[in-house]
């Protein structure tokens, strides 16, 4: 992983958030409060406005900038979950040659720093319910020795599934938790961006290759 | 959306300078990152700050002042603050006692300030409110949301931080008064978040949202419209029975403090009318009402709607409660 | 219409019930006829009544107090009070100085007021509040509407009848204030008599009604929405151009009073953004904003919308203004 | 002018103002505040609701009570207005036999007392601009010696042409007078409402005859 692909999925991930505009804000606006789509807007231009000053970074300084930065930008649920994976998964970059098993295992560190920050687990209808799966699909995947293009559209795969599996849960975390029954029948709007975000990630390997 | 507004990525900013101006001899605030900290604060005490998303207006910039809040850290509308802003808000308020975060019980809110607890070099605890009962006790829930009650937890608090406790004690009498008070609010209609544009739920004509949130999450259930006799009966047992869940006992002498509490877009004469039914209510029920509060106070932007909140008073709660205040939404005695 | 009430017919004295139990220790509530009084009046002063259709909560009765009036007769919603109710108010107040009558100059309320005070046994004055100025100067009026500066010449003229001064006195001072104060609204949407059911003026989802009265009387012109900004300006103009209209003098050293006034379903984050925007404009103009006060204090029903009103201060004017008040809605000082 | 008579007109009208509340209505909402009708309703039916108690009364001292009920139940500005009317026109009968001159006569101290109080005169689009050409066609006809059903029918046709002579003129008082050309296209409420009143009552003794 390179500092100039960051950067670059990082304006790829801009985009793919605008085009979504509205899906993202009708998912938070039906079992949340509606800013999901201007919080996850505000985090990704922060982002792509920093490209200058991230250019010259290693990737784990890269990646513990944006974290730092998102934790000062976003708010609200999303902000200190996506804070404390970059800066986690930049920490587990710090002293290794980022293999592709590194990626893997720093992605399962970020991940565990939501699960710890966000006291939630699989389940409970949030972003986890994409991260988690996805993180154990890609460990798998790459302890197997699979080729980055069967990841990446693996990865895609899991990811779309989780995101749809949120649809039919009962919320025991975040702002939909007080919804019960009601919660039924709608996608997790964190779970939708972090699909989004994995999905223009692993289509802008695949593309590359 | 018809709102006063100029471009939607300003209103936050604007109404905060407006908010400084109005207020210049209460407050000032501070940019980069965004909060406000009261004037004069005394040079030993325990520092009260609380924040949270903007659009509860007045709460929480105007209930900064003597006997209430130090500090304020405005998030964007609706969405938590960040930890950047508590840091550079308790750095500019700290008083050689530690400060006392209250903070409504929101995933985003508690991450927030929990992230700026751990960074934070001096002494402090948290106060969590929740006091909202419209999510019934269940397995599914985090936790209950706090609302409206905020305010009397954070007038209590702010009264006896300026008395001189210590940290302990101010959190102790916050988690105390958190305990002793429920809420459930009722929209008549959505509120708009003004970078969305559009209303965050749609509602019928006749129909109202029982147990809403204050960001318009929904609530119990969808329910007909009723006469306000029937809705604030629904309200009333929704309390009395979180009371029960919460062991808190109603004996004919319990004094409590009433908060009829508007959302943003209900006239004062309909929040009078509600008062009215309400405090009858609770009297049948053995409930004085010793203590009222009618207005806006925790409102939730331009929705229609209102929230009651019981506060059940002890003597502790009631001298905090009556002592003078100077803020820019709540004042007396002073 | 989606509203808190029960009947149509008995929202009114179900408010005003509900109205005087949260605030009985201001206030009592007399019915047949209507009118609220306040509690420990000094024996010898002016006494001060307002009143008025009712529909402009806080406006009269959530000024009833020390440092204000002395009572309120609140009509039905928005239609003027009758001289029973006044003849009755006065009698209950009067004090041995005579009755200061306050009334928003509306055909019915002058016409009201004026049979009561024919009828009076007592000596009497009426203050006439007219400073709204959207309706252009001009000879197809019988004289401009009282708005929202009506509470600042309450609260100046309740303050010096507290000092002890004589009926001649109070009225000057009142009418000094209505003369240096003018006023204009905005509406954004319609406010809803609750007897009549429905909106009493279409408005298109990207219009606004310029100097609308608070009734929802149309103002001076249907136009498009635009950013504060420039609503801003237009107000703005809007009073300077009266106050020249006045003669009254615009000098650099000018202080003023700004009061940004809610209608009722306009939230308090809107109104501390157009305060910004209208204090900054002022300030453009060599006028400096001394006092402040943003909120809802005169409105109409559950209309979106505000108003803006500027009062040229002197030191009588501003020694009133600051002095102690204590009602329902406004308070300070005690 | 019976007192059985005029408890019979009061309640005519009551019906009259009821069946018109949509006008009545519209009327207050386009060019004042919507309220006329209501207050007109609460007039009217505080007036039937008293004709036990004005049964055994004389005319004069039934027309008087009328007023100074109105007076204390409708408010607004029809309120004082009416109020004055009546109590006017009570006073004007006290000592004569209520012939039809008396009547006319009265009739137009009622509406002198409403000018007086409101300030007001023909033209300025108000309820003058119905009950000044009503009150003085009624004297007119009546010093011609016109009989009773040749007035009614007269008197029905001028107070049409006064309501809606109203809807071209600017309001110079009441609440519309703030809007200049704005006010222009509407008919004035209460010139609408004494209208539907001065209708009701002619064609009560029309169809009495
Ligand atoms: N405790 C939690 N653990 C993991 N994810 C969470 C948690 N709470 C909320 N989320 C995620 O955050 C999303 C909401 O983010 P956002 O709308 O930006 O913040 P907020 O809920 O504060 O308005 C939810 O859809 C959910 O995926
Ligand atoms: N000064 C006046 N002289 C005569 N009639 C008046 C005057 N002012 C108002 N009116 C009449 O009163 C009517 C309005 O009555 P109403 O709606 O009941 O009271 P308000 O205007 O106080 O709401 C107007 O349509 C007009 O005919
Ligand atoms: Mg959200
Ligand atoms: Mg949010
Ligand atoms: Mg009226
Ligand atoms: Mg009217």
């Amino acid at each position: 992983m390179k500092t100039a692909f960051i950067i670059l999925a990082s304006q790829k991930i801009q985009r793919e958030i605008l085009a979504h505009e509205h899906t993202l804000e009708s998912l938070d606006r039906a079992i949340g409060d509606g800013d999901h789509y201007i919080n996850m807007k505000r985090g990704a231009q922060t982002i792509t406005e920093m490209a200058a000053d991230l250019a010259p970074l290693q990737p784990d300084a890269v990646l513990n900038k944006i974290g730092l930065k998102l934790l000062s930008t976003i708010g609200g649920a999303s902000g200190p979950l996506l804070a404390s994976f970059f800066i986690s998964m930049g920490k587990s970059l710090q002293n290794n040659n980022a293999s592709t098993l590194n990626i893997a295992e720093a992605f399962a560190a970020g991940v565990l720093a939501i699960r710890q920050r966000g006291k939630a687990d699989l389940g409970e209808k949030t972003m986890l319910d994409v991260l988690i799966p996805v993180s154990n699909q890609f460990l798998l995947l790459t302890q197997q020795g699979r080729d980055t293009s069967h990841i990446c559209r693996s990865l895609i795969a899991t990811a779309e599934l989780g995101m749809l599996a949120t649809k039919d849960l009962i919320a025991s975390k975040g702002r939909a938790a007080g919804l019960g029954e009601r919660a039924i029948g709608h996608i997790d709007p964190g779970a939708k961006s972090c699909q989004l975000i994995i999905t223009t990630v692993c289509n802008l390997i695949l593309n590359d290759e | 959306m018809k709102k006063f507004i100029n471009k939607v990525d300003d209103i936050l900013l604007e109404s905060l300078s407006g908010f400084s101006a109005a207020h210049a001899d209460l407050v000032s605030l501070h940019f980069d990152p965004a909060f406000i900290v009261r004037h004069n604060k005394a040079s030993n005490k325990v520092a009260i700050i609380s924040g949270g998303g903007s659009g509860h207006e007045p709460l929480h910039a105007g209930y900064i002042g003597y006997g209430m809040l130090d500090a304020a850290c405005p998030g964007h509308v609706f969405t938590s603050p960040t930890p950047d802003q508590m840091l550079a808000a308790a750095e500019a308020v700290h008083a050689n006692q530690g400060i006392l975060f209250i903070v409504k019980n929101y995933a985003g809110d508690v991450m927030n300030f929990e992230m700026a607890a751990e960074m934070l070099a001096f002494d402090n605890a948290t106060v969590y409110t929740s006091d909202d009962c419209a999510v019934i006790n269940s397995t599914y829930t985090t936790g209950r949301r706090g609302v409206a009650g905020t305010v009397i937890v954070e007038k209590c608090v702010g009264s006896l931080a300026e008395s001189g406790a210590n940290l302990q004690a101010c959190k102790a009498l916050g988690d105390k008064v958190n305990q002793r008070t429920s809420s459930i609010g009722v929209a008549l209609t959505s509120c708009t978040v003004p970078a969305a544009g559009r209303p965050t739920f749609d509602i019928g004509n006749t129909e109202i949202e029982m147990g809403v949130g204050i960001h318009g999450e929904p609530g119990r259930k969808r329910e007909q419209m009723r006469e306000a006799d029937a809705i604030m009966i629904d309200c009333v047992d929704a309390i009395l029975a979180d009371f029960k869940v919460k062991n808190l006992p109603l004996e004919k002498a319990n004094e409590a403090l009433l908060l009829i509490n508007g959302f943003g877009a209900t006239p004062l004469m309909e929040l009078y009318l509600i008062y009215n039914i309400a405090a009858k209510l609770f009297k049948q029920h053995g409930i004085n009402i010793a203590r009222s509060l009618v207005g806006n106070y925790t409102t939730a932007l331009d929705m229609a709607g209102a929230s009651v909140t019981l506060c059940m008073l002890d003597d502790e709660i009631k001298q905090h409660w009556d002592s003078p205040v100077h803020t820019a939404a709540l004042r007396w005695g002073c």
